[in-house]
């Protein structure tokens, strides 16, 4: 997918960005920064990783950008690509959930907001599993909790450890009280990993909140984030509305959270590959 | 706590109106009896039995949002007051040895019938004074902090953990987030996954999101006739996705909240039948219920080996979620 | 002991009590309060467990009375009471350390400021220790740990719970390093003993900081307070002078413990003897 | 770092004063051979090594009060210092996952001989502002709770643990009595009793008391030539049990601080020697000879057991104490 396309989605995926204005495109080869609002050349953007050069803001990636970062040699292999989400309750909003899961699949290219695969980093064995915001927000359901899970099981089969990048607005309300079983079941997932002595990775992106980061998000053996990533339980709306102030600066980024002892690691995007790469060689003694 | 008070009204529900009119005339009748020579028991009786059989024709046919409005009802027990009718000998242990006592969530020692357990719930109180003192049973993470510390405590001496579930989610709240709310809970439910001992979970009134499923994640799980369990309120629905606040009775429908729904999604294993008008209504009785179920679900679960326990736990959460298969 | 003797040793005894005065001693058999000064009948005193009638000040109790009010049916049999202390250091401050010993055990009638013993609660054998605070401020030296590991090493033998009452100033100074040592020792052992799942009920009396505190004193299965005890690591004199202002009033007393999470019950000296015995009676089913 | 800076004062300990004048030759020599075309190669060596042995004589005289300047000395290398030269691949680990991160202790992932090892130390500076962002290496009990943190993911992992002590003590602030610092301290204790993995503590500066300890249990404890390690500060210890602050000098003799003195009690198992002049003189070498030490320590604990490990741990400290064992 080209940067292109990935921006076209872009504006019609909705946004849950809470203080940043929406991207704002000039033209077709310049994007206007998030962050610090300046032009930048779309294929500087790309070879930088998707992070502008002036000010540094990690802008997201859809999972097929992470892979292609994180899987240089094409090693992975996606499994379970075939689930698919069902309108179960026959929920219907403002739209049929199962047409909001049709569109979605169309717009996205994507069966759901997580992809699972086995692939090697660094020469080594690892089950991986990329959310993408693309889809519903990167919202969790029966689907994103399934293929979580099936992925543990893989890594256990295979003895090897399991990497996550999560991003997501938190669980899929669409799906009611099985989108939060699903936390119940990632997390449940994690602890027969531990059991079983086998590490995980966590990798924060900007937004994680409610339910995934009330769950596997937080889990980490080690929990790393890229810079400047929104990563709390409740939304900033919400909690302005509760203690009826604003938020400080900073307040549920990536920063905050390594501050007050949640994140390990806060890692540029430049460095995340060979810094998951040491901590796998680290467990693998 | 069975009936109205004096003037009757306090303890109603919005619902329950056409029954003001019959305590009226109760109250009328009393009056009469008391005054008079005449001897109206025959008549008080009556009339009592009919607000009974109205009572139970009104609640017969509650609608979600009407179940939502009993689950959240001032007057229903609450933790504190269910741990003492339904154990015996219940101490309370404060703090998380870490940073705090949290007031939102009671954690104690009790005796079930003779046998050892730990006794975990959210704490509601019965007046706004209370309600601010437990923070509307909404926890902070020192409160699941808290839980677990209890939980580990009990798996140390092979007891088994009952926990009550009445929260209108975890809160969210500046100092929540600085100190990991999310964090906190996620690390409840795996390590609620892997307890080595049985755990019961009862959904005693408001059973919210995150915050309820904190503490929630038991082997079996059973849930108050007139409670309720959702990852977000009927309100919060609404204004969110039906993009109406005053829709909270059809997101209250749509999504599936109450016992009944639940028992047919297979995310609860039992409804605990309460007291005509609701566990308020009559406590010791909903505590009665609350302990029979207690105990006939926890017969088979000690007979389990700490291996067997966390299998039978992780095999159901294991297969919660409806999807396709696809190719 | 009379309560006559107790006040007696009282006075000699070093006050490391911050706010309040020194106890004033207007005849023999009236007692003034510490905390609200008023007069109190001695005979009172004692028949009330040695609790102000009038403001619930819970007064210091000899390990002796501590003793008396626990094992109301003389079960208690002391273990290891001839281990004494040892000027291994040759160490001397304002008075040789060997004589300072000898000087504690004339004065108190103890040989260390921990007693350890084996007893019956309720019917239930338990291992007990209490310490005694008018033996050199309840400091804890090579005997108070040497007690301790063996008390945990007779509980492990009977398969039987250890209550400890806690009442210290810290380490033994005199015995330098070897005083820290001890912190090590009592709690590896209380680590054996919680391998072998045998449960551990701490008691803190007033005061009780330092080393004690940082060590066996905070590690209870439970940790129960009596009402109004100082608890701390740091004592108040030292965290004022570093922190250059005044302690708001509670500060690190067992209630201000208990909200801030470390105590389980603040629990009154009238109910503290039912209490345990519910608590064994939970741990042992 | 191994020699003064240009105006040769700033690095020099109190009692190093006579190598002023040496090093004011030194500096003289030096600017004369640089000036003019006669070779003074020779005489600037000769001088070095008499600046040397000068050092040499001065640091094998040392009294205990000396050696506590040398402990503390703001040169010192620190534990991030230690961890770059002594390992490979250190990755520093943020946060207890409760409260904070805790500046005044490190903790980190690295290798030691391509062994996967956790690493854990107080963290001083080498600056007044540096050493107020660490707190002057004074943890709170986030920083304990830190340490506990990574020594329990090295234990899941089968990696051991290698922790290094330079503190004045656990703050005793009024946030850290709050946080429970009694509890967190108590607490990694017991459970560096009964740590699964081989665990050395390396005493490099000061050991102050409970805050050295709290991270200090390892199955082997190193000391470096011209560390301390105390219940209290000699200054403490003067003025409170000498009631004379100005006999710390006294207190430091009488406490038996040095490693040498530790070595006699068998509460370290051995000394680590340092370049001349202290580490600061040559970290590199003082890393070199640490590292060494770690491997020869190393060696026979990865053969042990799990449970020999615990057993060897728990015998050593079982063992500290000396008391006459009476009737
Ligand atoms: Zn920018
Ligand atoms: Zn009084």
């Amino acid at each position: 997918m080209s940067i292109h396309d990935w921006f076209k989605r872009k504006k019609l995926q909705k946004e849950t960005e809470y203080t940043r204005e929406r991207l704002d495109i000039p033209g077709d080869l310049w994007v206007k920064c998030y962050k610090c609002g300046q032009p930048i050349y779309a294929k500087d953007l790309a070879a930088n990783l998707k992070v502008c050069p002036k000010c540094n803001y990690h802008f997201k990636l859809t999972s097929a950008e992470r892979l292609a970062q994180l899987f240089t040699d094409n090693s992975f292999k996606e499994i379970n690509a075939g689930l698919t989400s069902r309108n179960f309750l026959e929920f219907t909003d403002t739209k049929d959930y199962s047409r909001r899961i049709e569109e979605s699949i169309l717009k996205s290219g994507l069966n759901d907001a997580l992809v699972t695969g086995l692939g090697k980093l660094g020469g080594l064995e690892v089950a991986a599993g990329i959310m993408d915001f693309s889809f519903m927000g990167g919202s969790m359901g029966s689907v994103v909790g399934e293929k979580f899970a099936r992925l543990v099981e893989a890594a256990r089969e295979k003895k090897c450890p399991v990497i996550v990048f999560s991003t997501s607005g938190g669980a899929r309300m669409q799906e009611s009280i099985m989108s939060l079983m699903q936390m119940a079941k990632t997390s449940a997932a994690l602890g027969r990993l531990r059991e079983n002595r086998l590490p995980y990775l966590s990798v924060l992106a900007d937004p994680t909140t409610g339910g995934v980061s009330a769950s596997f998000a937080m889990l980490g053996d080690v929990n790393l984030a890229e810079p400047g990533a929104l990563i709390g339980f409740a939304g900033p709306r919400v909690i302005e509305q509760t203690i009826r102030q604003k938020l400080p600066p900073g307040f549920q980024r990536s920063e905050f959270l390594r501050d007050h002892g949640m994140v390990d690691i806060v890692c540029e995007r430049r460095f995340l590959r060979e810094t998951l790469i040491k901590l796998l060689r680290f467990f693998k003694d | 706590m069975a009936k109205p008070d004096k003037n009757g009204k306090k303890r109603l529900l919005g619902f329950e109106k056409p029954l003001l009119e019959l305590y009226d005339k109760l109250e009328k009748l009393k009056a009469l009896s008391g005054s008079g020579s005449l001897d109206m028991d025959e008549e008080i009786r009556l009339m009592e039995k009919r607000i009974e059989a109205a009572r139970q024709e009104i609640f017969a046919g509650l609608d979600p949002i009407q179940i939502v409005q009993v689950a959240r009802f001032i007057e229903r027990p609450n933790v504190r007051e269910y741990a003492g009718l339904i154990f015996d000998d219940f101490i309370e242990l404060h703090g998380d040895r870490n940073f705090a006592d949290d007031p939102a969530l009671l954690t104690g020692l009790a005796r079930l019938d003779g046998r050892s357990v730990a006794v975990i719930g959210h704490q509601k109180g019965h007046t706004t004074k209370e309600n601010l003192a437990h923070n509307h049973a909404m926890a902070n993470p020192e409160g699941y902090r808290k839980a677990l510390r209890v939980m580990r405590l009990a798996e140390r001496y092979g007891k088994p953990v009952i926990s009550f579930i009445d929260t209108p989610g975890a809160y969210p709240g500046l100092g929540a987030e600085e100190r990991g709310q999310a964090e906190a809970i996620a690390k409840n439910l795996r390590e609620m996954a892997e307890l080595t001992v049985p755990f019961i979970s009862v959904i005693t009134g408001e059973g919210g999101s995150g915050g309820a499923l904190g503490i929630g994640m038991g082997n079996r799980v059973l849930m108050m006739e007139f409670s309720i369990y959702s990852v977000i309120s009927p309100e919060g629905c609404a204004s969110i996705l039906f993009r109406d606040a005053a829709r909270a009775g059809d997101a209250a429908v749509a999504m599936k909240i109450t016992a009944k729904d639940l028992l047919g999604l297979k995310v609860i294993d039992e409804i605990i039948k309460e007291p005509v008008g609701g566990a308020h209504n009559d406590p010791p009785l909903a505590a009665k219920n609350i302990k029979a179920a207690l105990l006939r679900h926890l017969a088979p679960l000690l007979s389990l080996s700490q291996r067997e326990l966390i299998a039978d736990r992780y095999n159901k959460y294991r297969k919660m979620g409806i999807y396709n298969e696809g190719r």
